[in-house]
């Protein structure tokens, strides 16, 4: 019942703010509907009583990722509307291939959930208190199992890191 | 559906408590905190601050919000009207919301069995910059926009180091549950700022920049900006940004409490003879009261007389049920008493560590940007780093040699001087390389001002 | 709780959103976004199937899918200023060089 | 005796790590030469001079463990692996699959060598760190010195002739890169490039003497003593006894002095004796430290030391002794003589140092090998001593190196001038100083040989000269620069001062040893065989055979005191001499040399040798190579490369029209067709990425209409 209610609050909040994030021609206004869908896409995690998710989330896609795209939209001055030039053909193709996928998709989990019997396994939720710790769940196997995935990430980031710092860096600093 | 309703309160109604009071309350205290500002500053210059509504001025805050409630609120032409409306709201809801998972006391807490605990506090406070930046941003205007950069690229430095800090006290609580900390500072017998000195150093000196407080309050450095993000704000929304920053000081202050001072402990909670300080918090409430109900009478006005006396009336409430719980040991009076009792601790370090922030404001001169950056990423990031390591040797030690609470404090020493010899390094290394990178262009930060300012 | 295809409904409408972003948006910082979200809505099966199989390995993907995000985030935008810096523009149309 | 050798033989911890000697400085000296650019002058100072230190305590553990066994045990061997396995070859001991391995031997000549090595080379690099201060290039300095540290510790400790000659080779190419660390003055890097090419000359003799051992002995491991289980392995020594207790050879055999000779000629190279001293004079373009620690105390010597552990064949090579002998009392006296003459402090020190190897050779010669490598340790000392007093003196004289403007310098510079008279009366032979036991060990032998046999008279008498001869020209540098009036030049004068203490105290510790090292042979006085000698004896038996044993008659007391007396009383008129030419009346040593030119201008150019060499080896090489460069410029170049490139440039003339026309024809119309063909494909190729995505998106859509129309069909195979 709650669990429903917290859902459906969080998943309109979530498709209404991201059809608003590609809709809107001002790139700011993107980012705040942007931001929008994350949290309540954070919301949806909490609701799967995935603490350290929504909490990664919120500090690391929303305090992190947005606040860089936020300064580089205003670094490279796009808080001003771009000129759009309209290229129906490819917005209607886009559209209408979307709304396809999304029938076939739709109509497949429908068949699934129809023939639950027959041979396919919907897996069905252990009831919320009988879940271990969330955060030392996930330490657990984070650096048990995927220790070394773990690492290989982090060097990624590193990497990742210095590249946008070599990128971002005007040429006219470096001799 | 009234059922469900009835049924929710039914189940959460000490969560829905909490919640309402920390709305209502924490305003409130904002605003005292304000007016004991203006008393420090004034005492620390030698005057007297502001004495005329109520008893030493003690009725100013109320007397603030009134004047900024039913003031003009403005909103410029070429402003992002949505966003300009979207953005102080953003702050206050931040602040507010990352109070949810603040223990004030053992019951006194609205998230109470969140798994992340503390890092629910530090990641919506870290949502904060957004109200900043979209507000300084929509407003349209160099000083703000200047203002909000440099606000944003100061949080998200100093954010790192807080989060450093913590860890170092995250690794020796063991726990991220906010009730867990206190409960193992308590086991422990130490509070953690003897354990892990150099991160509860850190963690103030961040703190204090993720607050633009000064001497970090660059983002609304008058002489340069004329009030940075907030230049066009003006009326509630202006009290809003305001509120926040309050807001977030107490957020702060409780992080930093609860983690490295103990939470809502006692002085010595181990130690039986200091058991008369128990008695303490009653006392001071009741004298609080009598004092009140001298000075209603004295008052001018009727409605401060009032409010005096409500006051009084709160005050000995609460010293009733301090009072009370020792000889009348039913359950529910028990259980009001440990909230109120924590909260009354709690509150008294947190408003220690607030002092703290306004001595410093009151006697340092401000950073110059590039400053501020390097001393950021230059000595407090990497010294925040070393400490976490060095904690972790020291837990490494006590484990292997079998200490437990307080004898921790002798494994901890080696490794604590040695990250205080690395940061005395650092800041050798930062001074030797300070007058070459002195430039204005030196930092990220300053880099994006000086491309608006061109 | 209800059943597992409403999440599955949900990230699939993300992620198409999110690819006619992707398609339809010629400024390319709105074009990173949307993939961003992209990867949101993996992340939120990820995350429901980890609960509803009661084993935590997805929302371990899901932290990892964070932090490539992050990482992606990070290079996208370097790349584009670098790109802005040389070429005065973020449309998506005008990069079409394919090497530089 | 204590029962069970085990626990006597037992090596403990020194002998165990006795790899670590070596090591240390090798280490560091890694590290400088790769990283010693970013570090400081401290960090550099601390690797260096604290990785010597090391290797010396090292050294000194080795040492103690080895004199707490009885005498006959005192050998430690260690194979770390084999090194270089050709496999079998025919030997004079048949047959054998010859192998050179990594080892370390330490015996009481390896260890008394390894201790004077890592001591003086200590002492030398903490001098260093004041005299290089204001230098450019500290860490490769340093770097350098480290290197030949290591080198010279292996050479010493090698267990074997070819890794000997691996350190060998090794010292030499440091003290090239050191004498020529100015490389930027010319002189330098000549005299650097000098002493490389006539130590080569030395070097090939040396390996072909080591090609004849290898050959003869089928090995070249030097003993197997000390080895924890000698079966297997064999040595020269061993194998040289087995050779002799069946007569395979006889004592004096050719084949012996031949191999003597050729090593002979190595050490000659190595230890600047006539003919190939030459680049030791030059050498003194290096840093004085340099040139106390190679060209003085430690490289110089290892010529005699390499005699010295080869004496089980000299033993039995009478011819090469003799030659040895010869060839080192000449080269003493010829020296000394030039010493005499010599103006520049340093180039005194050198001729002092050649002549100072004469004596040891000579020493060797007459079959007194211990009293050669007591000699040896001595002079190390004082002689070290002297040329760093030398540095200290010419670094507070801000570079002036000639004598002429020195003078009086005994009170500006008191902590120097002290340790450097010390250095000169042990010199000199004046008792109760190490250099009067040592040269009079050296001379007693000699005498005693001359009672065996008489023509060994003629090599004492001059051994006795020349003792006279070094007194002289030391107390005449002694004079010209510490007595008398200071001709110091008066803008120098100004700004004379003390050097500081990390450069004096070295000197003050090895005034100390230069003074009691000698007294390890004070029962010569009364007659007695010298410790020392006692000491090396087990490493210097050779192998026991009826003839081979080197006779030396027993003189009684009295005869030994005459001896004594007689180098005494040289020294007192050498002392004399030079006291009545410098400093009584000073002018009188002019009037001599203008008294004899001729006799004077021919010491001052030392007897013309460089003019000879260059005129008759150095100028003839230079004509070959310049006759074969014109062979090369004209006839090859011209006619054959030349006339080359004409044909092919014709040839390729004719091939690049074919290709022109034919070929790249075909081609064009081989690519011309595909991009006909690909026209329709090229449409998709936009680089705009979003109709890629447009495409992706439009292929999901396929697949999950797909998907779905079969989905039945898919959940069937599931199960």
């Amino acid at each position: 019942m709650l669990d429903s209610i917290v859902f459906y609050f969080f998943a309109s909040i979530a498709v209404i703010s991201a059809m608003l994030m590609i809709t809107r021609r001002n790139a700011i206004h993107s980012a705040v509907f942007l931001i929008t869908t994350l949290l309540s896409t954070a919301g949806i995690f909490l609701q799967l009583r995935a603490e350290f998710l929504f909490i990664a989330q919120i500090i690391l896609y929303v305090g992190g990722i947005m606040v860089l795209f936020i300064f580089v939209i205003m670094l490279v001055r796009l808080d001003v509307p771009l000129p759009q030039i309209r290229s129906p053909l490819r917005q209607r193709i886009a559209v209408f291939v979307a709304v396809i996928v999304f029938a076939e998709a739709a109509y497949i989990v429908w068949k699934a959930h129809a023939m639950q019997g027959q041979g396919i396994l919907i897996p069905t939720a252990a009831p919320a208190d009988k879940l271990p710790p969330n955060t030392e769940d996930l330490a657990r196997s984070l650096f048990g199992m995927y220790l070394l995935p773990f690492e290989i990430a982090s060097v990624l980031l590193l990497v990742a890191m210095i590249g946008a710092v070599v990128m971002a860096k005007k040429r006219t600093n470096t001799p | 559906m009234l059922q469900g309703a009835l049924a929710f309160v039914q189940a959460w109604w000490v969560e829905l408590l909490c919640a309402v009071l920390i709305v209502l309350v924490v305003p409130l205290i904002a605003g005292y905190i304000v007016l004991v500002e203006r008393k420090v500053m004034a005492d620390m210059q030698a005057r007297l601050g502001p004495m005329r509504v109520g008893p030493h001025g003690l009725l100013q805050p109320i007397a603030d919000a009134l004047k900024l409630l039913i003031k003009e609120d403005l909103i410029p032409d070429d402003a992002d009207k949505f966003i300009f409306w979207f953005a102080p709201v953003l702050s206050m809801t931040a602040a507010l919301t990352s109070m949810g998972a603040v223990a004030f006391g053992p019951w006194f807490q609205v998230a109470r069995d969140i798994n992340i605990g503390l890092l629910f506090v530090v990641g919506i406070s870290a949502l904060g910059p957004f109200g900043i930046v979209l507000g300084g941003w929509a407003s349209n205007n160099h000083y703000s926009i200047i203002g909000a950069i440099r606000s944003t690229a100061q949080l998200i430095s100093y954010e790192t180091t807080a989060g450093f800090a913590l860890v170092s006290g995250f690794l020796l609580a063991g726990t991220l549950k906010v009730s867990g900390i206190v409960q193992a500072q308590l086991t422990d017998q130490v509070w953690y700022v003897f354990l892990a000195p150099v991160g509860f150093f850190t963690y103030l000196i961040a703190s204090i920049a993720e607050t633009n407080r000064a001497p970090f309050d660059l983002p609304e450095a008058e002489s340069e900006l004329v009030a940075g993000y907030m230049t066009e704000y003006s009326g509630f929304r202006w009290s809003l940004y305001f509120l926040a920053e309050y807001a977030n000081m107490i957020v702060v202050g409780a992080v930093g409490t609860t983690l490295f001072l103990g939470g809502w402990l006692r002085p010595f909670p181990n130690v039986q003879w200091m058991g008369w300080v128990d008695a303490l918090p009653g006392v001071l409430l009741g004298a609080v009261g009598v004092y009140c109900v001298v000075r209603a009478g004295k008052q001018p006005a009727q409605v401060q007389a009032l409010f005096m006396w409500a006051v009084a009336a709160a005050c000995f409430a609460v010293a009733l049920i301090f009072a009370l719980a020792a000889p009348v040991g039913n359950a529910p009076l028990k259980f009001m008493y440990a909230g109120l009792y924590g909260a009354f601790w709690f509150l008294l370090k947190v408003s220690a560590y607030i002092y703290i922030f306004m001595w410093l404001r009151f006697t340092l001169p401000r950073f110059r940007f590039d400053q501020l950056m390097r001393l950021g990423w230059h000595i407090l990031i990497p010294l925040a780093l070393v400490n976490v390591v060095g904690v972790g040797i020291g837990l490494a030690i006590q484990s292997a040699l079998g200490w437990n609470h307080w004898m921790g404090l002798l494994a901890m020493l080696p490794t604590t001087l040695g990250t205080i010899v690395v940061g005395m390094l650092l800041i050798r290394w930062n001074d030797k390389h300070a007058a070459a990178a002195s430039a204005p262009i030196a930092t990220d930060g300053t880099r994006v001002e000086d491309s608006y300012a061109g | 709780m209800m059943p597992i295809g409403h999440y599955l409904i949900l990230s699939l409408a993300l992620l198409l959103i999110g690819a006619a972003g992707v398609i339809t948006r010629r400024n390319v910082i709105i074009v990173l976004m949307s993939i961003e979200l992209i990867l949101n809505a993996v992340n939120i099966n990820l995350v429901a199937f980890s609960r509803y199989y009661g084993d935590v390995a997805g929302q371990v993907f899901a932290l990892f899918i964070i932090a490539d995000a992050a990482a992606e985030a990070a290079v996208g935008l370097g790349i584009m200023i670098a790109f802005f810096r040389n070429r005065e523009t973020v449309l998506a149309d005008e990069m079409d060089l394919l090497k530089w | 005796m204590r029962a069970g050798g085990e626990a006597m033989n037992a090596p403990g911890y020194f002998l165990a790590h006795i790899w670590l000697i070596p090591m240390f400085p090798l280490i560091s000296a890694a590290a400088m030469l790769f990283f010693g650019r970013l570090m400081s002058k401290e960090a550099v100072n601390l690797f260096c001079v604290g990785s010597v230190l090391l290797s010396f305590l090292h050294a000194l553990g080795a040492m103690l463990t080895l004199f707490a066994r009885p005498a006959e045990m005192r050998f430690y061997q260690e194979i770390f692996f084999q090194w270089v396995t050709p496999g079998a070859m025919p030997t004079g001991a048949g047959m054998v699959n010859f192998v050179a391995d990594w080892g370390y031997l330490l015996d009481p000549l390896s260890c008394v060598m390894v201790i004077v090595v890592t001591f003086v080379g200590f002492l030398i690099h903490v001098y260093s760190i004041g005299y290089m201060a204001h230098e450019g290039g500290y860490y490769r300095f340093f770097g350098y010195l480290n290197l030949f540290m290591f080198s010279m510790l292996t050479l010493v400790l090698a267990n074997n002739l070819l890794l000997l000659f691996v350190g060998w080779e090794g010292v030499g190419l440091c003290s090239y890169l050191l004498i020529g660390f100015y490389f930027l003055k010319k002189s330098a890097s000549d005299a650097g490039k000098k002493a490389f090419l006539v130590n080569r000359i030395g070097d090939a003799g040396f390996l072909l003497g080591l090609m004849l051992v290898s050959t003869t002995f089928g090995t070249v491991r030097f003993t197997t003593q000390g080895l924890s289980d000698p079966s297997g392995y064999s040595g020269i020594l061993q194998t040289l006894g087995g050779m002799m207790a069946q007569h395979q050879f006889v004592y004096g055999a050719p084949i012996f002095t031949a191999i003597g000779l050729l090593l002979f000629v190595g050490a000659t190279g190595k230890s600047a004796q006539i003919p190939l001293y030459v680049w030791l004079p030059d050498a003194m373009e290096g840093p004085t430290p340099v040139s106390a620690l190679i060209h003085a105390a430690t490289m110089v010597t290892a010529g005699v030391y390499m005699v010295a552990r080869m004496s089980a064949i000299y033993q039995l090579a009478p011819v090469a002794l003799d030659v040895i002998a010869i060839v080192g009392t000449t080269t003493a006296i010829f020296a000394a003589t030039m010493a005499m003459v010599q103006t520049d402090i340093k180039k005194v020190l050198a001729y002092s140092t050649v002549s100072q190897l004469g004596y040891m050779f000579m020493a060797l010669g007459v079959g007194a090998f211990a009293a050669g490598v007591f000699h040896l340790m001595t002079h190390a000392f004082f002689k070290a001593l002297l040329f760093l007093g030398a540095g200290s003196v010419i670094h507070s004289l801000s570079g002036e190196q000639d004598i002429r403007k020195m003078g009086g310098l005994r009170y500006a510079i008191p902590a120097t001038s002290v340790p450097f008279m010390i250095a000169t009366l042990a010199i000199a032979g004046i008792p109760p100083l190490s250099g009067f036991f040592s040269k009079d060990e050296i001379l007693g032998h000699a005498f005693n040989r001359h009672l065996m046999m008489d023509r060994y008279f003629a090599l004492w008498a001059v051994g006795l000269i020349t003792a006279g001869l070094t007194a002289f020209y030391m107390f005449r540098l002694l004079f010209e620069v510490f007595y008398g009036m200071s001709r110091v030049p008066i803008e120098i004068e100004g700004h004379i001062h003390e050097s500081p203490k990390t450069m004096t105290v070295p000197l003050v510790i090895l005034a100390f040893f230069s003074i009691v090292s000698g007294w390890l042979a004070l029962p010569v006085l009364w007659g007695e065989e010298s410790p020392f000698q006692r000491f090396l004896e087990p490493s210097l038996r050779g192998v026991e055979t009826d003839t081979s044993r080197i006779m030396f008659a027993h003189h009684g007391l009295l005869v030994e005191v005459a001896l004594m007396g007689s180098s005494v009383l040289l020294a007192g008129l050498g002392f004399y001499l030079a006291h009545k030419l410098y400093i009584e009346n000073p002018k009188l040593h002019g009037q001599i040399a203008a008294a004899w030119p001729r006799l004077h201008d021919l010491l001052v150019h030392k007897y013309y040798v460089d003019e000879i060499y260059d005129a008759l080896f150095v100028n003839r090489i230079k004509d070959l190579s310049t006759a074969l460069g014109l062979f090369d410029s004209k006839f090859i170049d011209g006619l054959g490369v030349d006339g080359t490139g004409w044909v092919t440039l014709f040839f390729s003339r004719i091939s690049m029209w074919w290709d022109k026309w034919i070929v790249d024809g075909l081609v064009n119309l081989l690519g011309w067709f595909p991009r006909f063909l690909s026209m329709p494909v090229r449409m998709f190729q936009t680089g705009v990425f979003s109709t890629y995505a447009v495409f992706i998106l439009i292929g999901l859509a396929i697949l999950l209409g797909y998907y779905g129309h079969h989905v039945q069909t898919f959940v069937r195979s599931m199960h």
